[in-house]
């Protein structure tokens, strides 16, 4: 399906991640947003309160993260396109709806301009340190999709990906910028509305009385109905049969979590989004996403100048983790060598995938800004040694 | 790939951001290149001192921050004090002259100055200041083509307040281009006022 | 001979039968607030189709399980805000919230208030029971004083909110209370709400004999029905000030707040077609054509 | 002359009284037989007297009873 | 020759010099109220080693950071919960939550209304500048309608809410309104506060020029200033139903409640000593000598 | 420091694991308690609420998650000991409190009795599925410790256990019952009190005037002052300094959050409290936790009796992950067979230890019920194959 | 290590839950043995069906849950049907004998019947029929010393209520004593009450 | 007869002007110099006037001025 042009802002722009995230959603349809204020990703949903009526659809800020965070989903029930916009605090505090929209295969997106943490902690500098949160912050099983912009004309891709995947897998996805990428201004590129592929909502053909609610396609995934149309439906966060009511026991839970997660996990190659370099004839690769990643581009540069094999592997798509990928890596390379805005979290991914069978090593960073490429290639060259 | 560090940088209230702003749109969408704009808050969002990134280039920019800038501008003592020794030799540096005392002769670096406050206050704004120092900045410097930066000017203010904004890109250029001849090495600045009671 | 006119239970086109026997208790007053309800629906005829039922967690936050409308069994305490979420969505939805005291004035006062604020178009039903029951009896902050609870084990000694007051401080439009002894009373007001428009309250006291009456030797369901009827006063228009619950002292119903605040949704629009003019896309009229590619299917 | 009447599912049931307290013309009464639930669910006691209202109905929580009225045709 | 009697200002004492200065904008509001508590803790003779500050988040919420006392920095809209759990742990304290009113009241809503419920020993300060300031001008929940915030770009549409209507419908046992003009009068009701039990709660408009007059054409911090002077009417005991504020109207000050509920502590107290008699061990008693192993060190 | 004699009931005692729990928790001295009710939790704070009032303290119903989480941090800094106690949907409530603690080093205690999740999920049937989240739900980086007990008995003993390394540590301690433990009801021992010692509270021996909150100790953690004692001290949830007041910047950030980690790091070896039977001569190592432990042994016994040579490892301490012993283990087995009532997370844990050292093979299982031995057994019999 | 199974199970409000504890308290403390009890819930916590599960041991027990029960105590007709077929070959089944008719003759089992409501309601409180179902157990199965079970019914129950369910307790326990001796596989229950309107 | 007087941090100083307006007495004017930040600070234009009421004390957001009485001993 073609996107709407009323939502897209063709041209040639010059502006920062939060704004370009902004037109990413439109661009994706989406026409409903809730949120709360928080820095430093305010500007995602400030810039969509102007835009909005114009358009169609309706912003609205509410009380809290966690009321922002369901109300996008009854707006989605309701028959919207709908996402919220928040930082670690509130990203805390989405977390019981996020395990709500996973449960109730809910299509929305979240998005977290990521800042340093762990509490209020630097509330305008960035950090990459909610990434395992992304994937485990709710209780319980479930799987996601997290997706990771290093530049404003990602922060509009990807957005499109990102809603794209939450429609076609039925799913909350996570947009996990961080704050130089949502600050920092460059070029943005919009394309025709023509251009702009998007995946319809997975809606039912059956007719009212013929719907079991949460019956799953071949692909594991349901069709949805929304509210209005007569389907006359149930929607429940308790463990529940294909009809959509409460079955509480254990084999229901079965049958249901293990759905909602292989669903996910049997799409892991079509999800693994990523960018690669010259990882074939490498001795060490570089892995990193977000801002992170053009740090350690620098470093690499610099690592090559002096003679040193040094691939570079970029997750788009951080969950579902790209084990497969990895495990590539670490059996033609001697070292990964992992520099992200935390004290260590997606390297970690990386010493599981990688199994022992390359050297993996972590280059933290407590966040507050970036690190200095000297740091990054450091490593490299004892990862090298 | 030739690519140019630019910082600009002053307190908050001065228009610092939009200045930036308007540099990299120019060389973006004016010039068909590529630029990236970071900047640096103080801690509180509010007040105190406010800094811009500008990296242009012909490709697009990967490392986004600037570390030795060819061009500093700077509008406070406090940005002149803090970046000054960041400039790479030979860089230009652009002071608010009603602003900044420079604390001692610049040999290595090319230094311009500006009475752009004064010069908006002229216009009947003081606001327009970042915009003047804009113009003088394109002038000085030749970096960008001065209609791209005029376009980018009027791209980036509210429709009220263009022509405004455009005359005061006018002032400031033109200023640049008196001045841009005269290598003004020993810019000295008026005595800032200080109390004790 | 005699022809029969009604064959059916009214109540009985508005439940999903394959989910009955529902999970109430004997003498839970829950049930009885369906039936009312389901009166309701009827005398008002409103599309049945464009009725959403939204519920949070508690015993009463089954309702929505029960009842075969497009529902919605949301988080504890959320109702309100998915609602609100729902409703924006899709203005055409007649959008009911259907709760327990706990969920929506404990973990859900915060929405509950400002959803009030706002004047958003929902119709909010609260059956109070005095109690968080789902969870097995304790402490609601409508547990009247010295009542006994599993978190209470001494007796309550925390004041009780008075719901109406609240709802009517906050902004309600349209605020009642009655008993699950006013079946009549309570069909008719939730019909009033649904010809309103704005945030509308009820709340209707019901007996929990199962976990508030028993530790509190208050005897079964009956027994709270007939103490309704005999310590029910009815006062339209009471100030709500003036009607907080004790224990065991009387019980003010009525209609007690019925004004005109404009809604949310009309707000909003008066607002941007102020400022945009023509400019201003009303999506009121998108909502029926969603843009996310509906019938196209995957 | 009889002008209404009752339905009551039994098994649905669970004998909390309210259809007999408040039927207004006292009509019913709890039975002393058991469901299978093991609850007593009501009867007509005077089934002549009751006019259809349907109270019953409203006032019961399991769904399980309900009036309606009857019309004497051809009689 | 003159002597100097009072070489130092006031309010120095109470303040962390070495964080001075502080991060308000020229003309905020907020210094001015720190300036009447700092008068008022010297009028009431409060132990200064037995009061402690407890802010959420917000330009507001930097209050507790700046007093010198023991201080506290929670969370965004927490403020009151943590302050609850603070004097249920040491009862001798003097407890004043310092916060703004989106933290109070958009976010932290809930846990005002629940604590004006309790009727808990607190001492709520909001200083209402009708915005979010900290994040940059959004609106808040007691923005005026048609006023212009990042998030409403073409105007606040939401109602907003009438903060002592609210407070006084929870079950606040004092609540006034001020604005920063009324330096004497707010620093009158701060003293009465310390003097009173229960839940207290005092509102405070102050100007915040950077973030919501700027955007409104408003002028700057003076402005405000003389506008709250001329548009101020004092009303002492006014009903709170009539105080709800509009962007340019009259704005009703005064002390509107002053009533004598029973205190949480003390209702709990009570409930216990009637269940337990002698066998109740008041802890108030040995929040003294806290049983976490306190002196001994590690 | 010995236990008060006022909350111990030294005796011999048949009640479940929440009882026990609460039990231990007055015999550690917690004096106040803030809770919302949940199933299958809430028999705790009953008990609390029950006990509390003749010892001599004070137990809150809070009006949610939101509240309780911080009112117990309130209440330690007025001089108490304090937990909260909840499950899944409360716990997801709770992640914003839980970085404030570890940022504000407040002493506490978090209980979570484990249902089945997501969302409501099965609110009256187990799982161990909120594992990952104790670790890593809330945003930014930090440690965290975690606990698991798998009997009543334990439930006493460890939360003794949780609150001394609470104190020892200064840190938020997550006790991650589940179900089966919380509801199953048993012997439970409880020693007199002069047998149960307590780690004190930190208190600073500082005057007020001589004290910086946040400076530091040796063992890296700081002692630590109580309001009302005159020291006027501050603290903030911000990124801050020795003095506690907010310090935003990336050295800050560097040194304040690598303290927080490298306390509890550096500490790994002495709060890794596990069981171990037979691993050294084992072909296949069981690795579990809590009441699937109980489960598995049964399992090790059926394998045994076949033949094989199975080794029992049991966390006690979940996190932070014994990663030293998973190694120690790995580089003795063939395989680690790691059984939990969640569809696969520690064992992620242990493949990243183990490093491709030993074959891991994951039991999972959705919840709602416990494993059937016999699945595990298979397990069992698959990996040392 | 001797481990004896006992599965408990009724409908919701019979103490079930409670008859269980009393067994395993008896055990554990008054025995100085060990015992598990656990508990399954139907998916709601009101009405519905109620079992509880007595692991009873002289050694700690590990694995929670009784597989194949060495005796089972059905109170409900329910309870009867889905827990029967579990028994162990030669297991002991006590049934509440006005709650459950048996479908079949158990030859393979030891049924005993005791109709526990029935007395209980002789003591004035149909409640204590799980108290009088404890006494039944410990004289028929003879597992645990009748003081033990005593002390234990005595240290379950509220101080007011003490005296009601010692009366019980022994009431069921003298009845199990007569009982015991005959084996009643043929215990046949009235038939239950049944409606058609 | 002077009976105040006040003593200014002109470095805190942001220059709002609410001393200025509310001193009773009209004391103060900003002066028309700057601080180092920028700002313009309160100075005292008729010092004869203060009475030390310390109001602009209370007001100044910036804890930058306050007024003190003094007493005339010796003179
Ligand atoms: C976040 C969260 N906290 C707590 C619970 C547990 N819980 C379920 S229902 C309920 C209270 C129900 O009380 P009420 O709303 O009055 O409904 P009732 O059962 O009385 O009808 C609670 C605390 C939950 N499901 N989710
Ligand atoms: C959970 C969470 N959500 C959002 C924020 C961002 N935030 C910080 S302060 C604030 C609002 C402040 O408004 P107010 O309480 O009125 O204080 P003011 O700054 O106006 O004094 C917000 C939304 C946060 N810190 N934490
Ligand atoms: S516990 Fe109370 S509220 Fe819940 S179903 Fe039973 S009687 Fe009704
Ligand atoms: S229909 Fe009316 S009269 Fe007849 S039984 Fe029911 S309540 Fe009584
Ligand atoms: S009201 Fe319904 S449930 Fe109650 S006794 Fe009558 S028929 Fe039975
Ligand atoms: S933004 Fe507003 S509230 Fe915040 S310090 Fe500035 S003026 Fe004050
Ligand atoms: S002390 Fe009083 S009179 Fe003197 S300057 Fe200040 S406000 Fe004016
Ligand atoms: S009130 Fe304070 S900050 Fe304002 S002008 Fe006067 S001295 Fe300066
Ligand atoms: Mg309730
Ligand atoms: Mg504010």
């Amino acid at each position: 399906m073609e996107a709407d042009p009323r939502g897209v802002l063709t041209g040639v722009h010059f502006i920062d991640g939060d704004h370009a995230c902004c037109e990413g959603a439109l661009a994706a349809g989406a026409r409903f947003a809730a949120g709360y204020p928080i820095t430093p990703s305010t500007e995602v949903v400030e810039r969509f309160a102007s835009r909005i009526p114009t358009i169609g659809g309706t912003f609205i800020q509410m009380e809290d993260e966690l009321a922002s965070s369901i109300a996008i989903l009854g707006a989605v029930w309701g028959g919207a396109k709908a996402f919220t916009v928040t930082s670690g605090p509130g990203f805390s505090l989405m977390m019981e709806h996020i395990g709500y929209a996973a449960m109730t295969e809910t299509p929305c997106v979240f998005v977290n301009v990521q800042r340093g943490g762990p509490s209020t902690g630097l509330p305008t500098l960035p950090a990459q340190a909610d990434m395992m949160q992304a994937r485990w912050g709710s209780h319980g099983d479930y799987e996601i999709i997290a997706l990771c912009p290093n530049s404003p004309q990602e922060c509009f891709d990807l957005m499109i990906e990102a809603f794209n995947f939450s429609e076609q897998y039925r799913t909350p996805v996570m947009f996990m910028m961080d704050e130089v990428v949502g600050h920092m201004t460059e070029k943005v590129v919009i394309p025709a509305p023509d251009r702009i592929r998007l995946y319809p909502r997975r809606h039912t053909r059956k007719a009212p009385g013929e719907l079991n609610l949460y019956e799953p396609e071949e692909d594991l995934v349901p069709a949805m109905a929304h509210a209005g149309e007569g389907y006359r439906f149930h929607v429940t966060g308790l463990t529940h049969d294909e009809r959509g009511y409460p079955a509480m026991n254990a084999r229901a839970q079965d049958r249901l979590i293990g759905r909602l997660q292989e669903k996910i996990r049997r799409a892991a190659e079509s999800l693994a989004l990523f960018e690669e370099e010259a990882v074939e004839e490498a001795d060490v690769v570089v892995i990193s996403y977000g801002i992170t990643s053009r740090v350690a581009q620098r470093a690499i540069d610099m690592a090559r100048e002096s003679g040193l094999r040094v691939g570079k592997f970029r997750l788009k798509t951080v969950w579902p983790f790209p084990d497969a990928h990895i495990r590539r890596l670490a059996a033609g390379a001697r070292a990964l060598v992992v520099p992200e805005l935390n004290r260590g979290q997606i390297v970690r991914e990386v010493e599981r995938a990688a199994a022992g069978a390359a050297r993996v090593v972590g280059v933290p960073h407590a966040g507050g800004s970036v690190h200095r490429p000297e740091r990054i290639l450091e490593a490299i060259r004892e990862a090298a040694a | 790939m030739s690519l140019t560090e630019i910082r600009i940088a002053g307190f908050g209230g001065q228009g610092v951001i939009l200045a930036a702003q308007v540099v990299g749109k120019a060389a973006c969408i004016y010039q068909d290149g590529y630029a990236t704009m970071t900047q640096s808050f103080g801690p509180e969002a509010r007040g105190g001192s406010s800094s811009a990134q500008v990296v242009i280039a012909s490709e697009p920019v990967l490392y986004p921050y600037v570390t030795r800038p060819d061009v500093l501008v700077v509008m406070s003592q406090e940005a002149y004090t803090r970046f000054t020794p960041e400039l790479k030799d030979g860089g230009m540096l652009l002071v608010e002259e009603d602003m900044v005392r420079l604390s001692q002769p610049h040999s290595n670096l090319k230094v311009y100055g500006v009475p752009a406050t004064r010069l908006a206050e002229e216009l009947g704004k003081r606001m327009v200041l970042n915009i003047v120092m804009v113009g003088f900045f394109g002038a000085i410097t030749g970096l960008l083509p001065q209609e791209a930066l005029r376009q980018a000017v009027a791209d980036s203010v509210p429709a009220a307040f263009r022509e405004l904004n455009l005359r005061a890109f006018e002032k400031g250029y033109e200023y640049g281009l008196q001045k841009g001849l005269e290598n003004t090495e020993d810019v000295r600045l008026l005595p800032l006022h200080s109390f004790d009671e | 001979m005699s022809e029969v006119l009604t064959p059916v239970n009214p109540v009985e086109p508005f439940l999903r039968a394959e989910r009955m026997p529902h999970i109430w208790c004997p003498g839970c007053g829950i049930g009885t607030t369906v039936n009312s309800f389901a009166r309701a629906l009827i005398e008002s005829k409103v599309d049945l189709d464009r009725v959403a039922i939204v519920s949070g967690i508690g015993c009463t936050g089954r309702v929505a399980g029960y009842l075969k409308l497009d529902s919605f069994h949301t988080t504890h305490g959320r109702a309100i805000p998915f609602a609100t979420g729902l409703k924006l969505a899709n203005p055409a939805l007649q959008v009911v919230v259907y709760s327990g005291d706990g969920d929506l004035f404990a973990i859900g006062g915060n929405h509950l208030i400002h959803a009030a604020r706002r004047n958003i178009d929902l119709k909010v039903i609260c059956v109070n029971n005095l109690i968080y029951a789902m969870t097995g009896g304790q402490t609601a902050p409508t547990t009247p004083g010295a009542a006994i609870t599993t978190t209470a084990p001494y007796g309550v000694y925390e004041p009780a909110f008075n719901l109406p007051a609240l709802a009517e401080a906050a902004g309600a439009s349209y605020v009642a209370r009655w008993t699950t002894f006013h079946v009549r009373q309570m069909a008719r007001s939730m019909q009033e709400v649904f010809a309103k428009k704005g945030f509308c309250f009820i709340e209707v006291l019901s007996p929990c004999p199962t976990l508030y009456q028993r530790r509190n030797k208050m005897g079964d369901g009956l027994d709270a029905m007939k103490f309704y009827k005999e310590h029910s006063r009815t006062r339209n228009g009471a100030p709500t000030g003036e009607v907080g619950l004790t224990r065991d002292g009387e019980i003010v119903v009525g209609k007690f707040v019925d004004r005109d605040r404009p809604e949310f949704r009309d707000l909003m629009r008066d607002r941007f077609t102020h400022q945009l003019g023509d400019r201003y896309v009303d999506d009121a009229e998108m909502a029926e054509h969603p843009h996310c590619g509906g019938e196209d299917g995957a | 002359m009889q002008r209404g009447s009752v339905s009551i599912l039994v098994e649905r049931c669970k004998g909390c009284g309210f259809c007999v307290e408040f039927c207004p013309t006292k009509v019913l009464a709890l039975s002393s037989a058991f469901n299978s639930k093991g609850y007593h669910p009501p009867h007509m006691v005077k089934p002549e007297k009751c006019s259809g209202c349907d109270l019953c109905g409203m006032y019961c929580p399991d769904f399980a009873i309900y009036g309606w009225k009857v019309t004497a045709s051809g009689s």
